[in-house]
């Protein structure tokens, strides 16, 4: 290996690089080499490769110039997970026995929407990959303009704090939309996420064009003598950071004013021994996330403000599908459906899918004096 | 090939999870922070687990993945998982296991770490490595940062997390737009125009619809005596965002000189607090530099002495400087403030500084 | 006539300063609220002197100003000046002055208050008056408002001043986009088109360019024979802002059935605390009913009794509402919240509600 | 009098239709009456007139349809009024006789942006009318796209927290710019305004395309024998409220970080007996407010963090001149300056005009990742 690749597989943090190495495919590090050195990547537009069925699921890549010599071609499958991404190490081996057999030893857990990657299958061998990989259980996960492999964070397998059954969720939804995450059809991808409270371990919020978060609607369960073990200091913080003035602290006193509460989980997560959410759990469905758009980033904002869910999840699959009809029929090609409804009216989009405005949707109601009466 | 195994979805998890999760699904109680790297779970059953957090890398090889699953096998009866920030995370049942496992993941060269308030896994994309928009390559990025860094994620005393993300370009892969710290891959020049690819590849109406700023216009041109349709890039409208070069290969727009990478501060993706806050542009560029990244390094450790510096207990980098102040943020930082940091696109306006409430600093002499 | 009378601009200031305001020009130290319509301003000097504000018309009679002139001669030295919310104020530097000239003012029936935390002067446009585009008649909806409210006027009891504007149309020459409550006039049908006035008078293309929504395109249509160019205006588009009649007479939007007014909240001009506030819709449409304006009355009551109720000391309406909820402010209200309050023009993403930061009210069942 | 106006001469409230009345004018209430009866305004888009030399201070109204025969025209004067709007009685008693004389006896003390409005003047008496105006000291102010009369607050003459002298300032922009204030040559109109300090009582953050506001640059002087005099609550409360965190009140002590401080006035307002602004003072100068623009209400930002302003301003008139040039150079008809400014980008503004970026300016840098390199 060149000095530029050396220095990459020193130090403390395990290095990438090194497990290029392990694989023992001298030809990805050679690649990767060549990029470092000359400064931009090789692969070309070329590599639209598939299983046969599917539209999506593999990422083709095919190097150009000089690169082509060294790496001809390098797809990946992108492989639905398990809920929570808990594995058992027998199904993990298998995998690796899998990759190893018809790609280069190279795996990713996972990849930034959620898919645990697999690299290095050659194209007349995806087909058969593919059909040993269902027999051990997996199926591919999205890319392209589809429903994308949906997210969500451990939830109720491991915090107390999920308000939502995150792992049911995902698994039901990703079975119901399965069809659609392997054959893009719509005008740009579509990502669901869900967190099981506004602390949102998935990035919902920022990341998915359908966001499903957990709240409570009721009180804060106070536990009183759990409370006086934290310092008066903390309990002091927490009552002034409260983004809802919704806290006092007075005389030893801490009380939480519950219609001002917003929810947002702080003096929970500081105070997790004393407070807990609420009973009358459910969610807020949030929509039109997008990291960087034709606008710039644009954030999730709230669609439905409270929505109890329980399986088979029904409201939550007529609404996903009336957005995507909706977005099916007004979306451009290349915008994603929070841009979409931004572009049209969110009040018209509202009206179309039979959603009731409600002063929740907005943080406050219009300051510019230009609308229509419909 | 049999179609019954189509479109056959995600395994359920329920299969993978260790028994002891499952009987306290949805029963967790509360958590403590043991030590760095270390979570103790109490159910209201009375149950206790414990879940070890190591960094491991992006790309990782099927040997090293056995490694973690012999691990498991040893210490956690076979059952292990994948934070989503792309961490394994080790369940513990048996409260003696957890220091022999960390200890064995340490010697291996995984450090057991990124718990509470410390820094995070850095999340990157795939850059060079896989891509072919990259305009930085995010894994090499990523393990410079992670060595110049490394003892923050084994420490659990900052005033919160500190989350880093790099991605390769400007499409945000690696959760980019709403972190402590991102690095962003960026071009800055307009791509140049092939006309015979893209009369054979493209289509003009669509790269004109998909270019945010409007910069592209079709042309019809004679070449060779044809009359072929090409496009025109207005460089005064160009912002070098690379979405016609993703769907069109007769824009390139990769160019060794001018590509780089800009630094970004302040997002959080939670909604605690104020709410989620998007990271916003620190510096504009800085030409690439692999392998050592030693100028993005210099910058994210002086963003971090700030942090440790000024921040309050359970305050986030963005919430600090909101606090303090952007201007503020700036002076001390020390880093240009340029035209480029201010927005002029869509929503721009939105941004000025409505009415007189700053606060003074060298910028204003 | 003499050229040399020409853009002679303002007069001078201190020709009609009182020699006391003179003296301490730029030396005054503090004030105090004596009584409503009544502020002592004391000097570094020593020297005192007293405003007495009045409410007088915004239209007013030769004779009613010589009757003000009369006063300001006998307790003022003849000085006098008006606000930039047009009271009338007169400077009173003997302080047994100040009973003797309330009392003349009150007998004549001009009211004194107005300052401190009291209501202040509403302010409104022209209206009907004198105004071509006017969609309401803001003189008599302010006349109505004051009898409803004349005792605030005189109070300075209120949590915070609060002030009213009222705009006959969109264009706002009411200080209506940043006042506590507004009541703003508004089309809510496209202007017809009259395809000869247009042709004749107005440029299709500056109609094009001056329509904030896209809504008008130019047309090219044969009457009686001849070819003429005029304006289309697609009605699902238009918002009835009225700037296409402003400049063209061909395309007439007042309609009696049609015409009404909004009402608005939670403005601030001042930079003071959080800031200026824009205010916001919370009305969308009544149709106009002078000349009591029985439900504009209501409204704006039931607005004011809630301010009353719920606001703390020292808290405008709009900072009030801000740390309560808009939500919470609209089932307070009762008012209904429609399609109509949610924005959904150029910056209309950044109004929408980010991450779950909202509270409970009835209209999340 | 119909009952619709008799209704509006009734109540407490001083009545402008009794002072219609007083006017002796019949034709103005009966036109009025009509309106009101009918719900619309009469004046159609004829009456374009002037006095001769100006283009710009008249407001010509000529009535339509049935209208017509009640009040054919009404036009008005728009007058320049002096700095804080201070008059001698005697003086104000020659505009009445001199409306008296040339118009219909009604004058309006004064228009929301700040001239003197003077009513019903004929269409053939409106030069005699202005010469006369003239010889008692007056000018018109604008209208149509030019330079519009400024407007200040009563500030040194009047306030003790006058940072600036608006009077002053108000006066000599007024003369430096008159010859553009009765000639409208630009893209829109210009609206200067000059509030003494934060509190803005001339709104000119919200209603000025170039706002000059007076702020201070040192320490808030804090007089701590007054400061006693202050209930700890209202101390509490003011230290709660400040929005830029600077102040604390703990154990009777109340401290100032002035650091932190973004000068809005309210700790002052509120303790005026105790706390003054600093002396080292000056303005910070913003623009581009727009009532209700194109894009919806524009407010007023920041453009020259601090600038000292000392007689005869020469620095406040070659930046007004460099924007009204580039302004004049770039922007759309019917587009006020912010909105051009924002069309093509504050930073080319900025760049062209030859200021300096600053932090100041925005409240945070851009979040969005499309900007060019200039
Ligand atoms: C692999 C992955 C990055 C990683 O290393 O983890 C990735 C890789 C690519 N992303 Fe991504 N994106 C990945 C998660 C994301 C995320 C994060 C997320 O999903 O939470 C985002 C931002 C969130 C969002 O959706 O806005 C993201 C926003 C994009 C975009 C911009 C989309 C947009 O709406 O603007 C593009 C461009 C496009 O779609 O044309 C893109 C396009 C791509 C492509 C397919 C580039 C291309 O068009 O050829 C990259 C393929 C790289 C390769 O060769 O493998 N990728 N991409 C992630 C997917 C793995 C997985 O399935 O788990
Ligand atoms: C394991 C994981 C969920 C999963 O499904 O994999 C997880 C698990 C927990 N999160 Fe998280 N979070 C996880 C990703 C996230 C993310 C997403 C991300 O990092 O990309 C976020 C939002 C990102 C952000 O804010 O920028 C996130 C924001 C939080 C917060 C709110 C933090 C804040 O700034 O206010 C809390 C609350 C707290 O820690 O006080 C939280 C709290 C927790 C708790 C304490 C919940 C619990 O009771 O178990 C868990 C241990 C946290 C710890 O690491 O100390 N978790 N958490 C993820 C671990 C990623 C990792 O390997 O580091
Ligand atoms: C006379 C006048 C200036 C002038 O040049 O004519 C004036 C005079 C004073 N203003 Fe003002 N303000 C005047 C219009 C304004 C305006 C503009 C307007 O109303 O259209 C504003 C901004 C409007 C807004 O905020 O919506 C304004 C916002 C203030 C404030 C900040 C209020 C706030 O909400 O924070 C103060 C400070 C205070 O009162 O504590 C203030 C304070 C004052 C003081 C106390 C200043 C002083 O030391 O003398 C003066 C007496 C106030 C009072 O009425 O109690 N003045 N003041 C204006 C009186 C108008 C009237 O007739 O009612
Ligand atoms: C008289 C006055 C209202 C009043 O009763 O006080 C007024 C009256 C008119 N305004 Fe105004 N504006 C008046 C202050 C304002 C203000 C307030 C201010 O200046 O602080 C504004 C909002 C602030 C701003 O500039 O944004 C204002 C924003 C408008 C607009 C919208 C301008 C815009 O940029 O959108 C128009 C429409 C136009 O210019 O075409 C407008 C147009 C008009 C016209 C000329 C309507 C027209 O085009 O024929 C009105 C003449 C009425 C008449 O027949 O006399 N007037 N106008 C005010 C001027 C008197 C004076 O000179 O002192
Ligand atoms: S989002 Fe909430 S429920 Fe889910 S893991 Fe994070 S803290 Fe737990
Ligand atoms: S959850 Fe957040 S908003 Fe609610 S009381 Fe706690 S800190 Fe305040
Ligand atoms: S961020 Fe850019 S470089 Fe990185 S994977 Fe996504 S598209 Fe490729
Ligand atoms: S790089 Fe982006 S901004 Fe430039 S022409 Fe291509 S699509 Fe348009
Ligand atoms: S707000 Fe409308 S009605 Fe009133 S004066 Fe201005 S233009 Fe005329
Ligand atoms: S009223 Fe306004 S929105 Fe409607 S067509 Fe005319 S200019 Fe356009
Ligand atoms: S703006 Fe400031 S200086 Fe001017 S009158 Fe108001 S309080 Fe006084
Ligand atoms: S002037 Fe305003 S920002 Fe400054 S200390 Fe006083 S209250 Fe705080």
């Amino acid at each position: 290996m060149a000095e530029i690749l050396e220095e990459l597989k020193r130090g403390k943090w395990p290095s990438f690089v090194k497990e290029l190495e392990k694989t023992g495919d001298e030809r990805i590090w050679k690649y990767y080499e060549k990029c470092l050195v000359d400064k931009k990547p090789y692969f070309g537009h070329g590599g639209i490769v598939g299983v046969t069925g599917y539209e999506a699921g593999v990422i083709g890549r095919v190097a150009i110039e000089d690169a082509a010599k060294i790496l001809p071609e390098f797809h990946l499958f992108r492989i639905l997970p398990p809920a929570g991404l808990f594995y058992k190490t027998d199904v993990i081996r298998k995998i690796c026995d899998w990759i190893d057999k018809w790609g280069c030893k190279l795996l990713q857990f996972h990849g930034a929407t959620y898919d645990m990657q697999a690299f290095g299958i050659p194209r007349e061998k995806l087909d058969k990959a593919f059909e040993e990989l269902a027999k051990i259980g997996f199926d591919l996960g999205g890319s392209g303009p589809d429903i994308r492999t949906a997210a969500c964070c451990v939830g109720p397998a491991l915090c107390e704090w999920a308000l939502i059954d995150t792992l049911d969720i995902y698994t039901t939804l990703m079975k119901e939309y399965i069809f659609d995450v392997h054959r893009p059809r719509f005008p740009y991808k579509f990502k669901i996420k869900i967190s099981g409270c506004p602390n949102d371990c998935v990035s919902a919020g920022t990341r998915s064009d359908f966001a499903i978060i957990g709240i409570w609607r009721d009180e804060i369960k106070i536990d009183e003598n759990a409370l006086k073990q934290y310092p008066s200091e903390t309990l002091e913080m927490v009552a002034k950071r409260c983004p809802a003035g919704a806290i006092t602290y007075k005389n030893g006193k801490f009380e939480i004013d519950n219609e001002q509460c917003t929810r947002c989980m702080y003096c929970i997560n500081v105070l997790n021994k004393a407070l807990r959410p609420g009973d009358d759990r459910g969610a807020t469905i949030l929509i039109g996330a997008r990291a960087r758009g034709r606008y710039g980033a644009f954030l999730a904002w709230v669609l439905v403000p409270f929505i109890k869910l329980k399986p088979p999840y029904k409201e939550i699959k007529e609404l996903i599908d009336k957005i995507l009809d909706w977005w099916d029929e007004h979306g451009n090609p290349k915008e994603r459906v929070g841009e979409t409804i931004y572009r049209l009216g969110f009040g018209k989009f509202l009206k179309d899918i039979g959603l009731e405005p409600k002063p929740q949707m907005v943080y406050r109601p219009r300051a510019n004096p230009f609308w229509k009466y419909f | 090939m049999s179609m019954e195994l189509r479109d056959i979805g995600p395994p359920d998890y329920k299969k993978f999870m260790h028994p002891v999760l499952l009987k306290n699904y949805g029963k967790w109680k509360s958590h403590e922070h043991v030590k760095p790297g270390v979570i103790k779970h109490i159910s209201e059953t009375g149950d206790v687990v414990y879940t070890v957090r190591a960094g491991i890398p992006k790309f990782i090889s099927t040997e090293s993945v056995r490694f973690l699953c012999d691990l498991a096998d040893k210490y956690c009866d076979g059952y292990l998982r994948f934070t989503t920030r792309h961490n394994v995370e080790f369940i513990v049942t048996k409260e003696e296991n957890v220091d022999k496992l960390i200890k064995e993941l340490e010697d291996a060269g995984y450090p057991v770490g990124g718990t509470g308030h410390s820094l995070k896994a850095i999340i990157h994309c795939v850059g060079y490595l896989h891509c072919n928009l990259a305009a930085t390559d995010s894994p090499s990025i990523a393990k410079a940062l992670y060595e110049a860094l490394y003892d923050y994620f084994k420490r659990t005393d900052l005033p919160e997390r500190i989350k880093i993300a790099v991605s390769g370009c400007l499409n945000m892969c690696g959760a980019t737009n709403a972190s402590d710290i991102s690095i962003i891959g960026v071009h800055t020049k307009p791509p140049r125009v092939i006309d015979e690819v893209v009369h054979a590849q493209c289509s003009p109406m669509e790269l004109v619809k998909l270019c945010p700023t409007y910069a592209i216009k079709p042309k019809r041109i004679k070449k060779n005596g044809k009359v072929i349709t090409s496009v025109e890039i207005d460089p005064e409208k160009c912002m070098y965002c690379g979405n016609c070069y993703a769907a069109c290969p007769g824009l390139p727009i990769h160019d060794p000189e001018n590509d780089g990478v800009s630094i970004w501060v302040g997002g959080k993706a939670s909604m605690t607090k104020q709410g989620i806050m998007e990271s916003r542009l620190l510096v504009p560029f800085i030409p690439n530099h692999p392998p050592k990244w030693e100028k993005v390094v210099d910058i994210v450790k002086r963003i971090i002495d700030i942090y440790l510096k000024y921040a309050k207990p359970d305050e986030r980098l963005g919430e600090m400087i909101e606090r303090i102040g952007w201007e503020k943020f700036f002076e001390l930082i020390d880093v240009p403030f340029t035209y480029q940091h201010i927005d002029d696109f869509i929503f721009a306006y939105k941004e000025y500084r409505k009415g007189i409430s700053f606060r003074f600093t060298k910028h204003v002499k």
